[in-house]
């Protein structure tokens, strides 16, 4: 029999406010096994710590029940309490009488009621806990981190830093995503190129670093410390280690006419092309559905102008294997198609424009060099009105728009304004805004400059309908200050696009079995005190894939990531989770029912001798399972027809004697 | 093929071209049009009020006729289109609202929104198919530039009727396509003509159905088709000095079926 | 209305990953649901042994549910897909067996969903109130 | 009528709710009948929303709205500002005596070309 000391914490009057705590660890010494109770107002404090190890030499307590708040919160905590204190750390239950008790009940009388039947079932399942104690696994000291934006070339160069080889998985043919797109940045306005590309070429030199450019993750398999990961390198129909660059095939290729995606459409590429100027690896690509000679074997000509003959017209997909220790995700973020925003006649008029579009249209490397001109006739705009919150912060019902605030384009809708106005200062500059959010260093000043020193018109309203008439767009909105509808003869209309997470996302997450929330967004393992881990072990979150950041929120996000990897990279062995199957050999039928189901192939057989009653042997095939394998889903115990699989910490008669407790 | 038909008030009086020329096109295009019985009028307008129950059983009636007989109800008046949808929508969606109709209908009623609700033009489209209504035409309109005119009631609100893009439709632009002709995009064709307040207030109607005209003519457009009889009279009263016709009589004259019409 | 209305007893198996963390964000947001639903941990959906369902309604439980991640979210790749399979056929037999199919449920909760899983609780609670007590297996109850 | 009971009446009978409005305005910046309105489609939310109903129930805002749904359609937040205002105008014209419209009325609008349809949506908004 256990001896089993009770603990409830008042969590200040979280818990006490709704529940007699008094009550509770009154009731809760009657209980089977229980040799102590008491409750204290708050049990996580080093007070309420200390009082927990005192209990435990002073009863020769073997089992500990805390009821408190969710184990999600403090079982780790008590655990360590329970550690000092001389006993196994597993023989910790907590019953949660905070987030799903007092926090949602309002009658102190249910409340309590409740908190003592909870107090009840942890103390019966505690009853039957055992001391556990958990596997070692190696470290495979590589990291992976998927996608090669400004998040993930911030934390591969970080984690190479620290001396440990990490690999870049790009879908792209460059690495840069689209912090290259961008001409300057908020608030110091520095050009994103100047910035950026260095740390591109810091990518390209690190020895630490491979680059797998218009790759994909295909397959991932393993745990944190052993991840198996195959990479599909995409054919781009040229030998990366042997294309020097130099251009001469982009300017020979015949067919011009594809849309330029680093543009965004605005102009034209070749069918073999380098992104831009300065993209990492600085290799051609061709793209297959637009190069005649991959279509239909006419043509050829990159290959004859080609010096140093890197074109191979019959490159093939390649798989790559490889083990890593840790996973980074930043997937980072799109923005939304203007589809279903007609209103504001994106889909009618070349001159309605999304503020990424209009970065590339300031840009000096952009489609017009820079120069401000109207994509339908290269006119300059002598007024341009800029429309927040387009696509953000709708209803969550509604069959178009997010409901998130995308947070960055207060921001660099204030940038593009001023831009406007520095450069061009006879330009009528309208921004139309529901509210301008500047929680950011320097940020608010930034916004200010813009009203007070650049002259923007910011007007407190929204644009409800943009009507293409002649060369003019008519722009209805409101001013809901002077209570007054607007009416402006445009010349260009610059979207603030809500943001959403890169499509890949989705498909990537359900690979890593991490998990993503309603929008998209990788969750974080805790959205305060873990924000930059998955709550899947071994996988670590880096930029706008867990929610809309700007550049410097990204690095801080990065730097963050990619020390929690070296902190994970630098052990040489990870302490596993007790909390995995085993089966009773001596029940077990061999029947790979269980086999089958187990999702990670942790279960194997072997062939055993067992020694019968009448004292002969016999040669029996059992189920093993491999604990450092094994995660503890419990799918198996289900499966076995026979009983003899049972799953640590959550053993079938613990169970059992909750359900027993709480029906009692 | 055999659908029913639900013509409206203002089809049998005022907008008898709408009526007609909907019949002699869809005999060309091998559709029967089976006029519902006894239909009564829709009411104009679908009052958004929740407790607002009689005013909305004539529609419910129409529908649960076509469910019976097994036939899609097709509409071509934008305003009985826009009533029965959004009834229908309501039967579908508001379990309140529905228990009413069902008490209120007494012995006629146990219907639950089991209909399907066309306007011409979705049966044109999704029924018939334009590439076959494209096969039929005997008089391409070559070269004429025709600007569609949507309206409020005809798209809006988008999740009820479900018809098109409500902020940039295409099915009229199509169906100018299909019958040989140019559509003229302009982004003033899903505003509202100001019909309804053409009694209490027509400066309003003028200046609304004035911005719509001069929209589409800026674009180029040389002549507007319409669904809807308030709109045309709005627009032809309040000065269009472009022609605005209804789009069934365009339809019939790319048919070859509008002069037998005429004769008649 | 009853005048002394039955308080239910509601068993809820919430996995660790998902429908937990769903549990617990209700309660972060305040969002209330009865006092009658009572959950057990579980590490997955799939840990959960029909055995159990039958011992709780065995022991007086008048309704059960079970909540897992959302199909293709499993923490465990495909534990929920276990589930869905194994409650599917326990269910259709309890029904059989005369325990309504109101008194079971499976639900995917995510760990963003604390609306969902109140809104979840509140309902089922309701449909197992008006079935009333579980007195099917009464007489086989160990119950005192 | 107290104003709590009819603004509960007014979000009942809609459908309505005016909290989830985040006042950006995109209701009035779309209102074609704006210029003619003294209340306009965004105040109607946060009016009703507040309790300050009268001043609406005696506007001839009421009877400029179009019924044109542009504000349903293109509210970020599925308000759906034009349910509220006939909700507002049926509040005004079903009490005795108030009908906006009556027959004697047509008359004086009836030209060869008004349609039927016209006739019959301004009884059904005008009139109970």
């Amino acid at each position: 029999m256990q001896r089993v000391g009770v603990f409830v914490c008042w969590c200040g009057s979280n818990i006490a406010g709704t529940v007699d705590v008094q009550a509770v660890s009154d009731a809760l010494k009657n209980e089977p096994g229980v040799v102590f109770s008491t409750n204290y107002q708050y049990m996580c404090s080093q007070a309420g710590q200390d009082m927990i190890k005192d209990a435990v030499k002073e009863h020769n307590l073997t089992g500990i029940v805390v009821c408190s708040c969710s184990p999600r919160m403090h079982e780790a905590t008590f655990r360590k309490t329970a550690a000092a204190a001389g006993l196994n750390p597993y023989m910790v239950e907590i019953a949660n009488i905070r987030e799903q008790c007092s926090w949602v009940h309002k009658d102190i009388q249910t409340g309590t009621e409740k908190a003592i039947i909870l107090g009840k079932a942890a103390v019966a399942k505690v009853n039957l806990n055992t001391p556990l104690t958990p596997g070692e696994s190696p470290v495979t000291k590589r990291a992976l981190v998927i996608g090669g934006g400004i998040a993930g070339i911030q934390t591969a160069l970080d984690i190479a830093d620290a001396g440990f080889p990490v690999d870049i998985v790009e879908k792209k043919p460059t690495i840069g995503g689209k912090m290259a797109q961008l001409d300057k940045t908020f608030p110091t306005l520095d050009c994103a190129a100047c910035i950026l590309t260095p740390k591109m070429v810091d990518v390209a030199q690190n020895e630490n670093i491979r680059i797998f450019s218009y790759s994909e993750v295909s397959e991932i398999k393993g745990f944190v410390g052993n991840f198996d990961v195959t990479i599909k390198k995409n054919a781009r129909y040229v030998k990366e280690d042997i294309c020097t660059g130099c251009g001469a095939c982009v300017e020979k290729c015949p067919m011009k006419k594809v849309p330029n995606e680093f543009n965004l459409g605005m102009d034209n590429r070749s069918a073999i092309y380098i992104p831009f100027a300065q993209a990492v690896p600085k290799v051609a690509t061709i793209d297959p559905s637009a190069c005649n000679m991959l279509k239909n074997g006419k043509c050829g000509l990159c290959s004859k102008v080609c010096a140093a003959g890197a074109i191979d017209y019959t490159q093939k997909d390649e798989y790559i294997q490889e083990k890593y220790g840790a996973i980074v995700v930043a997937t980072g973020f799109n923005p939304i198609s203007m589809d279903k925003f007609d209103e504001f006649a994106y889909n009618q008029s070349k001159d309605v424009i999304t503020s990424l579009e209009f970065e590339r249209l300031t840009n000096a490397a952009g489609p017009t060099a820079g120069h401000l001109e109207r994509p339908s006739d290269g006119k300059s705009p002598k007024t341009i009105v800029f429309v927040q919150c387009v696509g953000s912060r709708c209803d969550a019902c509604a069959e178009k728009g997010k409901e998130y605030c995308s947070k960055i384009c207060c921001m660099y809708t204030a940038k593009h304004a001023m831009l406007v106005r520095d450069k061009y200062p006879d330009t009528d500059v309208y921004v139309f805004y529901i509210d301008v959010r500047t929680p950011g260093k320097n940020f608010d000043e930034f916004y200010r400059r813009a009203v007070e020193e650049y002259g923007v018109k910011y007007v407190k309203g929204m644009v409800g309908k943009v009507t293409p008439e002649g060369d003019k767009l008519k722009v209805q909105a409101s001013d809901l200050i002077e209570n007054k509808q607007l009416h402006i003869d445009a010349d260009l209309v610059v979207l603030a696009a809500a943001i959403e997470p890169d499509k890949s996302a989705r498909p990537l997450a359900t690979m890593l079995t991490a998990s993503m929330d309603t929008n998209d967004f990788f969750t974080e393992a805790h959205p305060k005190l873990r924000p930059v881990e998955s709550p899947t072990a071994g996988v670590f979150l880096s930029g706008a894939c867990q929610g809309p950041k700007d550049i410097p929120e990204t690095v801080s996000q990065a730097g963050a990531a990619a020390s929690k990897v070296i902190g994970l990279l630098a052990k040489d062995k990870l302490t596993g989770n007790p909390c995995v199957a085993h089966s009773n050999e001596l029940m077990c039928n061999g029947c790979s029912s269980c086999e089958r189901v187990c999702p990670y192939g942790a279960i194997t057989y072997e062939d055993k001798e067992f020694r019968m009653p009448d004292r002969t042997t016999k040669i029996r095939r059992v189920a093993v399972v491999n604990p450092a394998v094994c995660q503890g889903c419990g799918a198996c115990t289900v499966a076995c027809p026979s009983g003899a699989m049972d799953l640590n910490g959550f053993a079938s008669n613990q169970i059992m004697a909750e359900v027993d407790a709480i029906c009692k | 093929m055999k659908v029913s038909y639900f013509p409206g008030c203002t089809l049998k009086n005022k907008a008898k071209d709408l009526d007609l020329y909907a019949y002699k096109s869809a005999e060309a295009l091998g559709v029967t049009l089976e006029e519902i019985e006894n239909w009564q009028c829709c009411g104009g307008v679908f009052t958004t009020a929740r407790d607002e129950v009689a005013t909305k059983l004539s529609s419910v009636r129409a529908l649960k006729e076509a469910f019976s007989k097994e036939q899609p109800l097709v509409t071509v008046c934008s305003a009985c289109h826009n009533v029965i949808k959004q009834t229908n929508h309501a039967v579908q969606n508001d379990k309140e609202f529905s228990d009413k109709v069902n008490r209120y209908m007494g012995e006629d009623g146990g219907y639950f929104g089991e209909a399907e609700v066309y306007h011409y033009l979705e049966m044109l489209r999704d029924l018939v198919g334009f590439d076959a209504l494209k096969e039929k035409v005997v008089n391409p309109l070559k070269g004429k530039k025709i600007a569609a005119y949507y309206g409020c009631l005809l798209l809006r609100p988008g999740s009820v009727m479900k018809m098109d893009d409500p902020e940039n439709p295409s099915i009229m632009e199509d169906f100018i396509k299909a019958l040989g002709a140019q559509p003229v995009v302009y982004a003033k064709r899903n505003e509202c003509c100001g019909g309804y307040v053409s009694v209490e207030s027509p400066d309003l109607a003028k200046k609304s159905s004035n911005q719509v005209v001069q929209n589409a003519k800026m674009q180029g457009a040389e002549m507007i088709i319409t669904a809807c009889p308030l709109c045309k009279y709005n627009l032809l009263k309040n000065g269009a000095d472009i022609p605005v016709v209804y789009f069934t009589e365009l339809l019939a004259e790319a048919l070859g079926v509008k002069e037998d019409t005429d004769e008649q | 209305m009853q005048i002394n209305e039955h308080k239910p007893l509601i068993v809820a198996f919430c996995c660790n990953w998902c429908s937990y963390a769903g549990a617990d964000l209700a309660g972060n947001n305040r969002l209330n649901y009865p006092a009658d639903v009572k959950i057990i941990r579980v590490p997955c959906s799939c840990r959960v042994n029909p055995m159990f369902v039958l011992r709780a309604f065995q022991r007086g439980a008048d309704g059960v549910i079970i909540c897992g991640c959302h199909p293709g979210d499993c923490h465990y790749t495909s534990g929920n897909y276990y589930t869905r399979r194994r409650m599917a056929a326990l269910f259709s037999m309890l029904d059989f067996l005369g325990i309504e199919k109101e008194r079971t449920r499976v639900e995917w909760v995510s760990a963003a969903e604390g609306a969902k899983f109140a809104a979840t609780m509140n309902d089922f609670v309701e449909k197992v109130t008006a079935l009333g007590e579980n007195k099917r297996l009464e007489d086989l109850r160990c119950k005192k | 009528m107290n104003n709590k009971y009819l603004r509960e009446e007014l979000i009942r009978e809609s459908g309505v709710n005016p909290k989830k409005c985040m006042k950006c305005g995109k209701c009035s910046a779309t209102c074609p009948a704006y210029d003619e309105m003294e209340y306009h489609p965004h105040q109607f939310v946060s009016m009703v929303e507040s309790g300050d109903i009268q001043p609406l129930l005696q506007s001839e805002s009421l009877y400029k709205c179009l019924s044109c749904f542009a504000c349903i359609e293109r509210c970020p937040r599925g308000v759906e500002p034009a349910k509220l205002v006939e909700a507002v105008r049926l509040a005004a014209i079903r009490k005795q005596g108030e009908n906006r419209m009556t027959a004697n009325d047509v008359a004086e609008f009836l030209d060869e070309d008004v349609p039927q349809q016209l006739i019959v949506s301004a009884f059904r908004k005008y009139s109970k």
